[in-house]
């Protein structure tokens, strides 16, 4: 029986000292209600004799004393966790994005240069790791005690979560949200290893061919290239140029909407523009975008926006 | 026992069944959740029996689903939430007001045929095909992956709203318009205002209970994609619909405890409740704030971070008026002359279970810890220490301390101390392993586990022997004492409320002329004057 | 049973603290039907949000003047209802039992309207949200979300419309019986309360259906 | 006492009116919703007129006022979290030329 969890990832012992604190107060409380309590049982039992003397007729000093002390450690602690759970949410941008598909009862990952996994993540040390993770059917949740974090997993959306390990080894990868009958053989492990050992496991999963390329290929196999052209470029006459937006130089970059409001072309609104295209327009084209909703699979979506982006200058992440 | 007491008041089936006696109805009540509870008992003792090994005792993963679905569903909705109010507040509710009877007694009636008829179909549903979702039926899980019976069940339950919006109809209009002659909403028992918070509450949380489950019963029939993404819903919308109901719900199981253990700890320290007021406006804040908590069971859900951040601070915010009341118990107590009764053994187990379940709750408000510890079994723990050590002790102290009331018969003393001692032991062996399963990611609702995580939970399932044991002590000795129990005098206790000042049991009219209320509700002089032989 | 004891049941002082007591009762049922209607505009927020421009796009496939047309049938109605509360305060019993059939007529023809001309037609376009949603393309979604709403909403709207009139035949019934007096008519008070909810709900529900969605 | 009743129908009226007119407005997808003021201001009428919610047991007002609160609550806090969730937080793109 161990009662001892590894802290294998940076925010782990920070995560640790919150508890421990929460613990220390809740210790202290305790003792003092059950000493109060035990103290009173004995000295104030009906048998006993000892003088009562006058009883307090005032409480408010008493009762306003407890109720500030107990506000401002509230306060206090709020403080405390909002700021670890704030940080959770704001992956450093060099942050190395691994993508995970949630499916009923597996977990399936896959890798920029296009390794594929089952059940299993490795991951380098000392390196921000970001997941962008989505499920094809019901809600899952990607848990990793050892490194403190978890986050739902919800179909038809991108959702995100980043560590940074610490300790080489291998933990517990634990699906936390109940999705069915094998929720509990919905498990696996994540691998932490050092950069070179990373490297040479790269290379020995290499299929060949990464995300982006075999998101060109979809590309063609799905009939966006009748649109937005061969490499995406808007095909040649400028005529066309009108039907669909050019694809080049659009990842990363602010888009302006009909109905006013501009958001940057980021990974959800690719998403967003191949299976529901109405939803969010660009300003000047027509509806005539086909939704791809049920016609392409995770991977493939993952895929073909993994090749529009790096069609775009700057990072292929 | 006088001879014309409301048991002997006609003793045909029609006349039981029939009945618009809030006593004879609170009985009624009394022995339907009695057998709710030990059905859902009976579901977890297997949940329990199940987890001894690794690899889960029971073969099929979808059994056990089924198992902690129902161990969900029974108890939450058939037993927690209705316990108190329909069995005690029923009975007590127009004694303590010195009425004689509740504003709608009719509706009281109609209220209990309706939670019978919702519990048969949820029972149906759970033993024909069982639901396989988790009491939570977290969508689209429940609604387009889901084999049992979910549709069913999710009617059931949405019936028993209906009974439960009853009951705080009627207790709301009675508190307001029957109290008795010179009783002020200051000088009212704490016992009914923690009746009137719980059912401020029931009143307003309930309908959206009620339209979540037709939402997700449409859903599921119809596939029209309110929660299903596929079809442009969005499933933190049922999250947010249900936990609207869900939080506020676990208030309304603890706000009678606090009602029952603030009539208790007087009466047993023969001293009057220490910041009457204070404990009074607490619980009517709990039953403000816990509106404004429901995001706290969604912060890993995928809610933005600003109302995580929102959420997060009214959380602590509602776990204030539950701290000022248990240090107003401990005034209480100080100075007093303590008796140890079963009843003031089951309060104190309360205060202290109750003290640890708070404070754990502190550790899933604080955002960060809250990342690593829900969905485990520190969430688990931390429930089940507020509503079983909690709300359930509490029930238990309320049953005996008014056994004599109900009855007209006493309990055997020295049984009810050993089935309260033998409950706080069990409790703590079966639950405060599972904070360290918690900590360790233990998830929650696995059917197997891995084989690091044993030993905690074979200690955590031998405790459920011994909580099991502690449960069947009092239906044993409460039964035995209906028939051989002592003769109950009218006021065994000396203490104060107007529910003492009739014959128990009362006849059917209550009180022979309206009482009149002149002082406070406590005033309990020391032991020397008021001599209880 | 209850034994009444001079006009009012026996754990009541008298009854005109019995009448306050059953119109606060109808009160807080009324509260908690708010709360009802509530979970579903919070859904209609939700569902407008995410799927803003097929939402909208399935509520210009609303009838707008029917809609219209329905409102005013029922303001039209509780305001004759409550002119029957008034006559039946003073006394007017027959008055009462005419404003009572004009407000059921009206109440009928309002059903009439709503599920027989209106559902029929969105049947007949297979508006359901289903295999033959007649809105193809990007914006099925959030069409299809509409008219869950819709649908959902009217439904409800109407049981309750249909649990009003049966609250007022049932005054009817009673009046013709001679039950009110000028002093005891809690019952027509208590089913006024809820034919004015019934009107509310009715009120708030008209935009979010037809106009929220149109405009240029 | 039946004038009141008249100037409250022509009043509903009116501001159905209102509403049928503003429906019209070339408001932006967003503002659409002040579509409602007409609304709320009819149901506060038809409170306060038809359900005498002045002159009934004090009791009512209370109950009234709860239902409002109760509504703002859920509707309120519970769009929090939609209008403010962001659907995916991409930090700015500089990171190192790794792959």
């Amino acid at each position: 029986m161990n009662l001892w969890l590894p802290a294998a990832s940076t925010n782990a012992p920070e995560v640790d000292h919150l508890i421990w604190a929460l613990l220390a107060i809740s210790v202290a409380v305790l003792c003092l209600v059950f000493g109060l309590m035990l103290l009173y049982m004995f000295k104030y039992r009906s048998g006993s004799k000892i003088e009562r003397g006058a009883l307090a007729k005032k409480s408010w000093r008493l009762e306003s004393a407890w109720t500030g002390a107990t506000l401002l450690a509230f306060f206090g602690l709020f403080l405390w966790g909002a700021d670890l759970y704030v940080r959770l949410f704001q992956p450093p941008p060099e942050a190395l994005r691994i993508y995970v598909i949630g499916k009923q009862w597996m977990w399936k990952v896959e890798h920029i240069g296009g390794e594929r996994e089952i059940n299993a993540l490795h991951v380098p040390i000392d390196m921000p790791v970001e997941l962008v993770m989505t499920s094809e059917d019901v809600i899952h949740d990607f848990s990793i005690p050892a490194f403190r974090v978890k986050h739902d997993v919800l179909p038809g959306r991108y959702e995100t979560l980043w560590f940074e390990a610490k300790t080489p080894g291998t933990y517990h990868l634990f699906c936390t949200q109940f999705c069915g009958i094998d929720h509990a053989h919905m498990t696996g492990e994540v691998v932490a290893m050092a950069q070179p050992d990373f490297e040479r496991w790269l290379q020995q999963n290499d299929p060949g061919e990464t995300m982006a390329a075999a998101g060109a290929k979809l590309y063609m196999h799905y009939g966006c290239s009748g649109c937005h052209g061969g490499n995406g470029a808007s095909s040649a006459t400028a005529a066309d140029s009108t039907r669909a937006p050019r694809l080049p130089g659009l990842s990363g970059s602010p888009v302006s909407l009909t109905g006013g409001s501009t958001i940057k072309a980021d990974d959800e609104y690719l998403r967003n523009a191949i299976l529901n295209p109405v939803e969010r327009r660009v300003v000047g084209y027509q509806p005539i975008m086909p939704s791809f909703a049920g016609l392409m699979s995770e991977e493939d979506l993952l895929n073909v926006i993994a090749y529009i982006k790096s069609l775009s200058p700057g990072p292929a992440t | 026992m006088s001879t014309d007491s409301y048991l002997t008041d006609g003793d045909t089936l029609r006349s039981w069944l029939l009945t618009t006696d809030h006593k004879r109805i609170a009985l009624l009540y009394l022995f339907t959740i009695t057998g709710f509870f030990f059905i859902g008992g009976s579901a977890a003792a297997l949940v329990r029996y199940n987890l001894i090994t690794p690899e889960g005792m029971i073969h099929s993963a979808e059994t056990y689903n089924r198992l902690f679905t129902m161990h969900g569903v029974v108890m939450v909705w058939f037993f927690l939430v209705p316990a108190v109010p329909v069995s005690l507040g029923n009975f007590l509710v127009p004694l303590m007001l010195g009425a004689r009877d509740l504003a709608f007694p009719r509706l009281n009636l109609f209220s209990w045929y309706l939670f019978l008829l919702g519990g048969f179909i949820v029972l149906f549903s759970l033993l024909m095909g069982g639901v396989d979702t988790g009491w939570t039926f977290y969508t689209p899980l429940s609604t387009a992956y889901s084999q049992g019976y979910v549709v069913w069940c999710v009617v059931g339950i949405f019936i028993s709203g209906f009974s439960s919006i009853a009951t705080g109809v009627n207790f709301i209009v009675s508190i307001h318009r029957l109290r008795a002659p010179g009783m002020t909403w200051f000088r009212m028992p704490v016992f009914l205002w923690s009746l009137y918070a719980t059912s401020v509450i029931l009143v307003l949380a309930t309908p959206v209970l009620a339209m979540t489950l037709l939402l997700l019963a449409f859903e599921a029939i119809f596939h029209i994609g309110v929660f299903d993404p596929a079809l442009g819903g969005d499933p933190l919308l049922f999250q947010h619909l249900f936990w609207f109901y869900s939080h506020p719900a676990v208030y309304v199981m603890i706000l009678p405890g606090f009602g029952i253990v603030s009539e208790i700890i007087p009466a047993f320290s023969r001293k009057e409740l220490f910041g009457y007021k204070f404990v009074v406006w607490c619980s009517i804040a709990i039953a403000v704030i816990s509106f404004l908590v429901w995001g706290h069971h969604m912060f890993v859900a995928g809610t933005s971070i600003y109302s995580a951040l929102v959420f997060s601070i009214l959380s602590y915010m509602v776990a204030v008026p539950s701290a000022i009341k248990v240090f107003n118990w401990l005034g209480t107590m100080h100075k007093g002359y303590i008796r140890f009764d079963a009843p003031m053994l089951y309060a104190l187990g309360f205060v202290g279970l109750f003290t640890m379940g708070g404070l754990t709750g502190l550790f899933v408000a604080a955002l960060g810890a809250d990342v690593h510890l829900t969905q485990t079994y520190f969430v688990v723990a931390h429930f089940h220490y507020v509503m079983v050590g909690g709300m359930v002790s509490a029930f238990f102290a309320g049953l005996h301390y008014w056994w004599p009331k109900i009855t007209g018969r006493m309990y055997p003393e020295m049984w009810g101390r050993a089935g309260a001692l033998t409950i706080f032991i069990g409790f703590h062996l079966t639950f405060f392993p599972q904070f360290i399963l918690g900590y360790l990611g233990m998830p929650r609702r696995y059917h197997s586990y891995s084989p690091e995580f044993q030993t905690l939970n074979v200690l955590s399932s031998a405790g459920t022997l011994v909580l099991a044991a502690g449960y069947l002590l009092p239906l044993a000795y409460l039964t035995w004492s209906l028939f051989h129990g002592e003769k109950a005098r009218d006021n065994p206790w000396a203490a104060t409320g107007l529910e003492w000042l009739t014959h128990s049991p009362p006849p059917t009219e209550n009180f022979a002329e309206t009482p009149r209320v002149t002082g406070k509700p406590y005033d309990y002089p020391p032991p020397e004057q008021a001599a209880i032989t | 049973m209850i034994e009444t004891v001079g006009n009012h049941e026996f754990q009541y002082s008298d009854a005109r603290h019995q009448s306050h007591t059953a119109i606060s009762g109808m009160w807080l049922f009324l509260a908690s039907e708010t709360l009802f209607f509530g979970a579903l505009f919070l859904a209609w927020i939700y569902a407008r949000h995410w799927r803003l421009e097929g939402f909208d796009l399935g509520a210009r496939h609303t009838d707008m003047t029917l809609g219209t047309v329905n409102s005013v049938i029922l303001i039209t109605s509780s305001v004759i209802y409550a002119a029957g509360v008034l006559y039946a305060e003073a006394g007017n019993m027959r008055r009462l039992v005419q404003c009572c059939y004009a407000a059921m007529a009206f109440g009928v023809v309002f059903l009439l309207l709503k599920f027989g001309l209106e559902w029929h037609t969105d049947f007949s376009h297979h508006l359901f949200p289903g295999a033959d949603f007649p809105i193809k393309g990007a914006a099925r979604g959030g069409a299809q979300l509409f008219f869950v709403f819709y649908f959902m909403s009217t439904a409800l709207h109407g049981l309750h419309m249909l649990i009003g009139l049966g609250l007022v035949l049932w005054i009817v019934v009673r009046a013709k019986r001679g039950e009110f007096t000028r002093e005891y008519t809690t019952p027509v008070t208590v089913v006024g309360l809820y034919w004015a909810f019934v009107d509310m709900v009715w009120i708030v529900l008209y935009p979010l259906i037809y106009l929220i969605g149109r405009g240029a | 006492m039946a004038r009141r009743l008249l100037v409250t129908y022509g009043l509903l009226l009116l501001l159905l009116g209102i509403e049928v007119a503003g429906s019209f407005l070339p408001l932006g997808r967003g503002a659409r919703p002040l579509i409602l003021l007409p609304a709320v201001i009819m149901v506060g009428i038809v409170g306060l007129q038809f359900m005498d919610v002045r002159s009934g047991p004090t009791i009512v007002r209370l109950f009234a006022a709860g239902a409002i609160i109760w509504l703002v609550i859920l509707l309120g806090l519970g769009s929090l979290d939609p209008l403010t969730r962001i659907q995916y937080p991409v930090p700015a793109q500089t990171a190192p030329e790794s792959y």
